[in-house]
């Protein structure tokens, strides 16, 4: 049993079926990625899993549970964060103050009426989305406000946001998409590591052929709404079918 | 010292090359930030120039300066294309005079469908592409023509911002970061569909990530560092210059 | 029966007031996104732009007549009219009386003049602006334009008739073998109307012209960036709204004598109007100022204020609160137009 | 006692609408009260001080004390209207608060003069009310009430119409208007009428058609409009719309009675107010000596004819003046005192009685009608029947004015 | 101090200053000179600055941290004001139990109102606010009469109940509100050669009540939960993916500063013992908009300044009339005094609005930021005179 058990999901948007069934399972503390042609479903089934859509049919267990029919911040606090296409800040509040923000979520809950004490006196969350400024390598930004921000640096934050909450399942849609290979590189090194450390469960989706095999430890193509093949990295890479219609030359 | 070449009469040969764009002295702010600090090039007539640097380096800043879209704000400097000044125009003449911008996040319009987003940049003359030789290019859109564009998926919407611009009939094509989240397959059709535009005569700027994948591409290269141009060569002098790579490409 | 066919007159009569009002706001409001107080100033305007014709249409000199006397008790000056004099009694008398639709001729150039001076000169630097901002600044010149009305022609109504042939009653109800009798201004008043928001939606609708404005306030940089000059035709819809609550205001005169502060007591409704219709929905505003009249009308029956008092004053919240709660974008709202 | 004058003058408070749908009465009311001030420092021709009974007054201002005024804007809002007055008592020092248009704002501010120990003396204020159940004892009304615009229009009403009539009413929903409501039905029905129907209408409503087009299949043949201001110009003239004036119900004419008139009024429903009848305070074709004086000061210095409220506040404040002059003092009770059970004449409705009970002031009532053949913009009442004051007292008691207290006066010591 | 840092607490002192020694600051003229026109001084000004300053403080909480735009806002201090002038007729004329019970009841309220509106959000949920409110006014106006006494205000009477006071005073009038026997209307008037300063005790209660207010706003704005409110306002879709459920954030600070809003009307009605339905008119909703926006939204000191600026004007412009003009104008020569007066006249008394329009609309159009920016730029032009060469204000930090 996976960590994450999806069952015969499907969504149709209209005239559109975007899943059709798809089948899914993903191992505890390891690297998921799921690949597949733009349009495949990938995101749509991204969204399925942290409560951005409902699917028609089928169930989504995480851990045991099911996610479905929970608001998005229930789920996100059974564990579940999402790092989104197009980067998801809060644009109008600093670098550290993004930060923060879902440190208190993991130490609050999904709501606390904290008015009375200040921000800066919260010194054991500072710290930490401190500390994880200096790991995403953004602690010299930490009072820009966070809109102008180059977009690499939307995308990192983002990230950086996600690991602080220390969930047990990261869901990565894209996230190295505009990153200059040195940060992409980076982020590799820091996702593995992560891996490793926190005991963290990743599902990733990427164009980046570099990126999905560095880190994969299985992988799912997913083709028009349906899964084509699931794998090891090493067996996709020689799938004629994925070169055909995903890699093309350049792999 | 550099000596201000004079861009209003037809450029004599001998004095600066022919240039068909020619940047010059620009500088621009967003707010009190000061981002293009000062830069210099120019881009012949049909060829490819790959403007690189890193996360924040200032190409986005420079394309959207180039395209006059009033953010960031250029204080100083001249630009002219084909003896058109469009340092003195607004974004919307700039386009008539024959630039065209594929932004870096897409930029969608919301509320339009997919041919109305077409449609849309077939209003105001030149006309280029017809929206049918458009779907023949990216058969995706075309079945999805009726589809509201932003709930495209991301590669589709990127697909949709690149046939818009080449649907109006532009001389300069400014593209930033066109491949971001398409599928490799989808890349290389891209790739070629620049050959063919370039073969018959538009010119490129391209900024991409992906630097050896743009410098095979390219004739010339032109490298952003913190605002200012580090780097301005032929596209094989980069690929050939180890030091340069690993500085500011990290390749 | 009658009744209710009489309160339905009423309903669709009031209906296409408010649709009217609405359809200028919304072109505004729900698709240039500004949120313009200054709009039931700009009625208000088209409503003086008749008094202003009746005015000058009466603009006259005085002749002493020795025989009566003034209230000083000194001889009486009368008044005779310029144009009286100039073409005679009859048809002198006509023209003052077709004052109000004179106006519409006059009003027209006006109304879009005053839009684009106020697009160009103020509205222009607010579209990126908050909407507190635009509050703010749309309320600040609505009270201007309010109290320079108010300099000029006074606090109290000024009664400005429609003309002889069109007042009085017709028998409406002929079509339905009965008889029903209703104002002859106020069918004139619908079918104007009809005719008005017909006109804008045909313009819209078969032209680029609403799409290019809706895609500007989407994203006016990207339009840019496309090759449209989109301040004209924001500065274009600006005028075009203007002209449409100019006219709504010319029109409305007959049915009630205009006075300085007519633009504030439709302003909060029009709001209402045009956010139940849904934001960037043209139907959707001339639907629900349509629901709202009719909803308002038998709202004021006597059978149902005597079991549910005050009803009448509340109708048009209650409806906007249940319709709002009901529908999350209004009737017919585009999704994404001021949800933030 | 509150601000009394130490110094060689003495402040007046003239609190009047300025901004909102009465500010053109408000402006008028204005003008009377600069004139009055003028008259009583000595300027101008005396105006009413020259016909009025009492002879106290010198042009010398009021005790000798040169009279200044401030104003300030009521908005036609009671809350407003009490800030205003709040200011002028505390921060200008007025002796006695004059002014408004409405009768809520009138009986907030009289509230809060009563409180503060100043004299308040209301200005158009038609509601029972403001001697009825909100009477005060530093308050005094010079304007009549709905009460007695009933009893002056029922004699008319059944002369003209008849005795056997269907009334439908029109009522704004508010304070005001159900008194009036009150009042004339009571009225009427003594008559012999009956009262088919009564409509509350909202205060923002503009448009009536919605409440006029019953009134067609009710059966009524008289509609009655207690509506005031801008609710009255546009009731009336959509009743007209609706061509109920041509109309004949029951084998009658169908007519329209508007209880409470006012020349402002009347211009702003224009031709629709011909031969409707209703009553008013005061108008200015008046031929007594009193009210032709007073016409030709305000004509003089305006040059157009004053209206009703800018006769009351006048008389007002001369009556304010005068009874101070007569008391020798400015405190208040010494004030209310002169001023309770006072009877004087001359100044425009013939013999005049400030009753001490109430407060509430009796005199002459007008009836009045749209005039037919207007001679010019002001000529568009003209009178037909001057009811006498005995005809419309009734006594203290009455139940359409019980509950409340006139309490004692306050001087704020 | 006081758990704040230094610029907040410096600020906060500012405030208190300010407030406390209104009665010098707002009387600089000589009673006497013509000038005193201007002097507002006096203890109804005095509070009302303060009161609304409440009010748009509370507003602000909502606005400026959160961006939802609640036009009913008027509703909660008109219904405040309601129950505080109830408890004055019922209870006793003690100010304590009527603002107590005027702060719950109007929370009480702001609760329902805002379960109900926050289900929807921007201009969607503006509507909602101004429906409500708009019928509440329009019952409290004809309906609920009984209640609220209609058009006139409810006001105290002498036959009122007051089980814990008495119904009337000895010599027959109606008791007037205190604070556990210190009258609130007791005024100490100190003269000082030609000036003539007004100390009220009512002014001074309130004056406390505001810096409470003003103080704990503070907080709320530097704590996790004000930072919680402005992430709301930046980005939604982050905040619920973030694990974070919007719903009671919002809510929240809508039955916060709808407690403001009550508060305001207790003081109100504590100051003035009648309440107007006018109180919970749209226009008066669109007031403490104006204010706020006025003065800076989203700025701590902002709303408090645009409640001033704007009752300022209502009682100060609107009471200047022509002879007051001349008054001033009378050095010059005849011809040239008339045509001053005529100049200014249509901007003074009866056009006093017109004024304050025109100000409307230099303040958006000049000061985007509203009045704050205006003293930030005199602040800032002052410090770039004393030191030219600091160069940090290229970051921008978020406006007080
Ligand atoms: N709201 C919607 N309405 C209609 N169609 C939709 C909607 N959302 C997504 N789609 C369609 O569903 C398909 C799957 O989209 P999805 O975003 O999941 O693709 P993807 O695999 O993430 O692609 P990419 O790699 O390009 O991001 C696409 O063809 C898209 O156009
Ligand atoms: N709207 C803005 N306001 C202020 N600063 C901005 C804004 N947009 C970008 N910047 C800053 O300008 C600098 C250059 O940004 P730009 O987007 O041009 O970089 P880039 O080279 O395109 O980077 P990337 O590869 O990440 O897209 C960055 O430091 C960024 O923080
Ligand atoms: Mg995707
Ligand atoms: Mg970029």
């Amino acid at each position: 049993m996976g960590i994450l058990e999806v069952k015969n999901v499907g969504k149709r948007f209209g005239g559109l079926q975007a899943l059709g069934d798809v089948n899914l399972s993903v191992k505890e503390n390891t690297v998921h990625a799921i690949i597949g042609p733009n349009g495949a479903g990938k995101s749509t089934l991204l969204n399925c899993l942290v409560g951005k859509l409902i699917p028609d049919t089928g169930s989504v267990m995480f851990d045991g549970q099911s996610v479905l029919g929970r608001k998005p911040y229930e789920i996100n606090q059974m564990g579940i964060s999402r790092v989104f296409q197009t980067p998801e800040i809060f644009g109008d509040l600093t670098v550290l103050e993004n930060m923060l923000i879902p440190c208190f979520a993991k130490r609050d809950g999904a709501f606390s009426l904290n008015a009375i004490t200040s921000v800066p006196s919260e010194t054991d969350v500072l710290e930490k989305a401190e500390a994880m400024l200096v790991e995403m390598n953004m602690a010299d930004k930490r009072h820009m406000h966070s809109a102008s921000l180059s977009r690499g640096d939307k995308r990192r934050l983002e990230i950086g946001m996600c690991l602080s909450q220390e969930p047990r399942l990261l869901l990565l849609d894209e996230p190295t998409a505009g990153m200059a290979r040195a940060d992409t590189n980076n982020t590799i090194d820091l996702l593995k590591e992560i891996k490793e450390q926190r005991d963290i469960t990743i599902a990733i989706i990427e164009h980046d052929m570099h990126v999905v095999f560095s880190l994969a430890d299985r992988i799912t193509v997913l083709a028009q709404g349906t899964p084509l093949v699931e794998d090891d990295p090493q067996n996709i890479r020689g799938n004629p079918k994925v070169r055909e219609a995903y890699l093309g030359e350049s792999a | 010292m550099n000596v201000k070449p004079d861009f209003s009469k037809n450029a004599n040969a001998a004095t600066t090359a022919p240039a068909f764009l020619s940047v010059w002295d620009m500088h621009a702010y967003y707010g009190e930030s000061y981002i293009v600090q000062g830069i210099n090039f120019n881009v012949h007539e049909g060829e490819i120039l790959a403007l690189l640097g890193r996360n924040g380096a200032g190409k986005t800043s420079t394309l959207r300066s180039i395209a006059r879209t009033g953010s960031p704000m250029v204080t100083q400097g001249e630009i002219w294309l084909d003896h058109q000044p469009l340092h003195l125009m607004e974004s919307h003449e700039a386009a008539a005079a024959g630039l065209g911008l594929v932004p870096e996040d897409r930029r969608i319009i919301a509320g339009l469908t997919v041919e109305e987003n077409l449609q849309l940049a077939q209003i105001a003359p030149p006309i280029g592409w017809s929206i049918e030789r458009l779907y023949d290019l990216f058969p995706r859109l075309g079945e999805r023509r009726k589809q509201e564009g932003v709930t495209l998926s991301g590669g589709e919407q990127q697909m949709l911002a690149i046939a818009r611009a080449l649907a109006r009939d532009i001389k300069v094509l400014l593209l930033d970061e066109p491949y971001e989240g398409l599928a490799p397959v989808i890349v290389d059709e891209i790739e070629k569909t620049l050959i063919h535009v370039k073969e018959q005569g538009m010119t490129t700027i391209l900024v991409e990530q992906n630097a050896v994948r743009a410098l095979e591409l390219a004739d010339r290269a032109v490298i952003l560092d913190t605002g200012g141009i580090v780097f301005d060569g032929t596209a094989a002098e980069v690929l050939e210059n180890a030091e340069l790579r690993a500085e500011y490409l990290a390749i | 029966m009658d009744a209710i066919l009489l309160q339905i007159l009423n309903g669709l009569d009031k209906g296409s007031a408010y649709a009217l009002i609405a359809l200028g706001l919304t072109l505004i409001f729900g698709t240039l996104g500004v949120v313009n107080f200054a709009h039931g100033a700009l009625f208000m305007i088209g409503a003086f732009c008749a008094v202003t014709v009746q005015r000058i249409l009466n603009l006259s000199y005085e002749v002493v007549d020795e025989t009566q006397k003034d209230f000083l008790g000194n001889p009486l000056k009368v008044k005779a009219t310029y144009v009286e004099s100039w073409f005679g009694p009859e048809m002198g008398g006509a023209i003052i009386d077709w004052a109000v639709p004179i106006a519409i001729i006059f009003a027209i150039p006006i109304m879009i003049l005053i839009g684009f001076v106020m697009e160009r000169g103020l509205i222009k630097h607010f579209y990126k602006r908050e909407h507190a901002d635009q509050i703010l600044v749309t309320f600040g010149l609505a009270i201007v334009l309010q109290e320079v009305i108010k300099y000029f022609y006074g606090a109290n109504p000024i009664q400005t008739a429609s003309p002889e042939a069109l007042s009085g009653v017709a028998n409406v109800g002929a079509l339905f073998g009965t008889e029903i009798f209703y104002p002859v201004w106020r069918i004139v008043y619908f079918f104007f109307s009809v005719v008005i928001i017909g006109g804008i939606f045909s313009f819209l609708q078969f032209t680029t012209f609403g799409m290019v404005v809706r895609a500007g306030m989407a994203d006016r940089e990207t339009v840019g960036l496309l090759g449209i000059n989109i301040d004209r035709r924001f500065t274009i819809m600006f005028g075009i709204a203007a002209a449409v609550a100019g006219l709504a205001g010319v029109m409305y005169t007959p049915i009630n004598s205009p006075n300085y502060h007519m633009g504030m007591d439709f302003l909060v409704l029009s709001f209402v109007v045009v956010v139940v219709g849904g934001m960037g929905s043209l139907p959707g505003a001339v639907l629900a100022g349509f629901m709202l009249g009719i909803l308002e009308a038998f709202a004021s029956m006597n059978e149902i204020k005597s079991f549910l008092p005050g009803i009448d004053q509340i109708i048009i919240y209650v409806v906007a609160i249940i319709i709002l709660l009901t529908r999350p974008r209004g009737l017919m709202g585009r999704k994404g137009v001021m949800e933030e | 006692f509150t601000n009394d004058p130490t110094g060689s003058s003495v402040t007046l408070g003239f609190n009047v609408p300025q901004t909102g749908p009465y500010a053109d009465e408000g402006a008028d009311e204005l003008r009377a009260y600069q004139l009055a001030v003028e008259h009583l420092n000595g300027g101008g021709d005396g105006g009413m001080m020259n016909t009025f009974s009492s002879n106290e007054l010198q042009g010398n201002g009021i005790l000798g004390k040169e009279v200044k005024f401030v104003t300030g804007d009521t908005q036609t809002k009671s809350d407003a209207a009490r800030a205003s007055a709040k200011s002028m008592i505390e921060k200008d020092g007025a002796v006695m608060i004059t002014g408004g248009s409405s009768s809520g704002v009138a009986i907030a501010v009289q509230g809060l003069c009563q409180e503060a120990g100043v004299i308040f003396m209301a200005g158009l204020t038609h509601s029972n009310d403001t001697t009825g159940k909100d009477k005060k004892a530093n308050g005094f009304r010079h304007f009549f009430n709905g009460y007695m615009s009933g009893a002056a229009l029922a004699p008319v009403l059944k002369n003209l119409y008849g005795t056997d009539r269907n009334a439908y009413h029109l009522t704004a929903d508010y304070t005001w208007g159900w008194t009036q409501e009150e009042s004339i039905a009571a009225a009427t029905e003594a008559l012999g009428w009956n009262t088919v129907e009564k409509v509350r209408t909202p205060l923002a409503a503009t448009d009536f058609s919605s409440y006029i087009a019953p009134v067609l299949n009710s059966g009524a043949d008289v509609l009655v409009l207690n509506h005031y201001g801008g609710n009255m110009v546009n009731s009336l003239t959509n009743a007209v719309q609706f061509g109920l004036r041509e109309k004949v119900v029951n084998g009658k004419n169908f007519e329209i009675v508007v209880p409470l008139y006012s020349r402002l009024m009347a211009k702003g429903a224009g031709a629709n107010v011909k031969g409707i009848h209703g009553s008013t305070n005061w108008h200015w074709s008046l031929q007594d000596e009193g009210s032709q004086a007073f016409v030709r000061s305000f004509g003089t210095k305006y040059g157009f004819p004053p209206s009703q409220a800018a006769h009351t506040v006048y008389c007002q404040t001369l009556l304010y003046a005068d009874a101070v002059q007569r008391a020798g003092s400015f405190n208040p009770c010494a004030v209310v005192e002169a001023l309770e059970d006072y009877e004087f004449d001359g100044l425009g409705n013939g013999k005049t009685l400030y009753r001490g009970e109430d407060h509430q002031c009796f005199k002459d009532v007008l009836v009045v009608r749209g005039k037919e053949n207007p001679t010019s913009e002001f000529d568009l009442l003209e009178v037909v029947e001057v009811t006498p004051a005995a005809q419309v007292t009734y006594p203290a008691d009455h139940p359409m004015f019980a509950g409340g207290a006139l309490g004692s006066c306050n001087s704020g010591a | 101090m006081f758990g704040l840092d230094k610029k907040d607490t410096r600020m906060l002192l500012v405030v208190a200053i300010l407030t406390l020694c209104a009665p010098f600051i707002l009387n600089p003229f000589p009673t006497d000179s013509a000038m005193a026109q201007f002097n507002a001084g006096y203890p109804d000004l005095m509070q009302r600055f303060v009161i609304f300053g409440i009010f748009a403080i509370g507003f602000n909480i909502l606005f400026g941290l959160t961006g939802y735009l609640s036009f009913g806002h008027a509703a909660f201090l008109g219904v405040g004001s309601y129950s505080a002038v109830w408890m004055f007729k019922l209870l006793s004329m003690n100010v304590v139990p009527a603002i107590l019970l005027a702060v719950v009841i109007s929370g009480l309220f702001a609760l329902l109102i805002g379960f109900v509106s926050l289900r929807r959000s921007g201009i969607y949920f503006s509507i909602l606010t101004l429906a409500f409110a708009q019928m509440s006014f329009n019952l409290a106006y004809s309906v609920l009469t009984p209640i609220t006494n209609g058009e006139t205000g409810l006001q105290l009477t002498l036959d009122d109940p007051r089980v814990l006071g008495v119904s009337a005073t000895a010599d027959g009038s109606i008791p007037v509100t205190s604070l556990f026997g210190l009258e609130m209307r007791s005024t100490f008037e100190m003269v000082v050669g030609p000036w003539a300063f007004q100390f009220n005790a009512g002014y001074y209660l309130c004056a406390l009540v505001l810096l409470a207010a003003f103080y704990l706003s503070i907080r709320i704005f530097r704590s996790p939960f004000g930072m919680m409110l402005r992430a709301v306002k930046s980005n939604q879709q982050r905040m619920n993916y973030t694990g974070l459920n919007t719903k009671p954030y919002t809510l929240a600070a809508f039955v916060i500063s709808g407690m403001y809003a009550g508060l305001a009307g207790g003081l109100m009605a504590s100051m003035d013992p009648l309440a107007g339905a006018e109180r919970m008119q749209w226009t008066a909703s669109g007031e403490v908009v104006l204010m706020t926006i006025l003065g800076g939204a989203g700025t701590l000191i902002g709303p408090v300044l645009g409640a001033g600026f704007i009752k300022y004007f209502e009682n100060i412009f609107s009471k200047i009339n022509d002879t007051v003009l001349h008054n001033w104008f009378n050095f010059m020569p005849d011809g040239l005094e008339d045509f001053v007066v005529f100049i200014v006249h249509p901007f003074i008394g009866k056009g006093w609005h017109l004024t304050l329009g025109i100000l409307f609309m230099l303040v958006v159009v000049f000061l985007p930021g509203g009045l704050v920016e205006g003293g930030q730029r005199i602040a800032k032009w002052v410090k770039g005179r004393k030191d030219k060469d600091d160069s940090s204000s290229a970051t921008k930090t978020p406006a007080e």
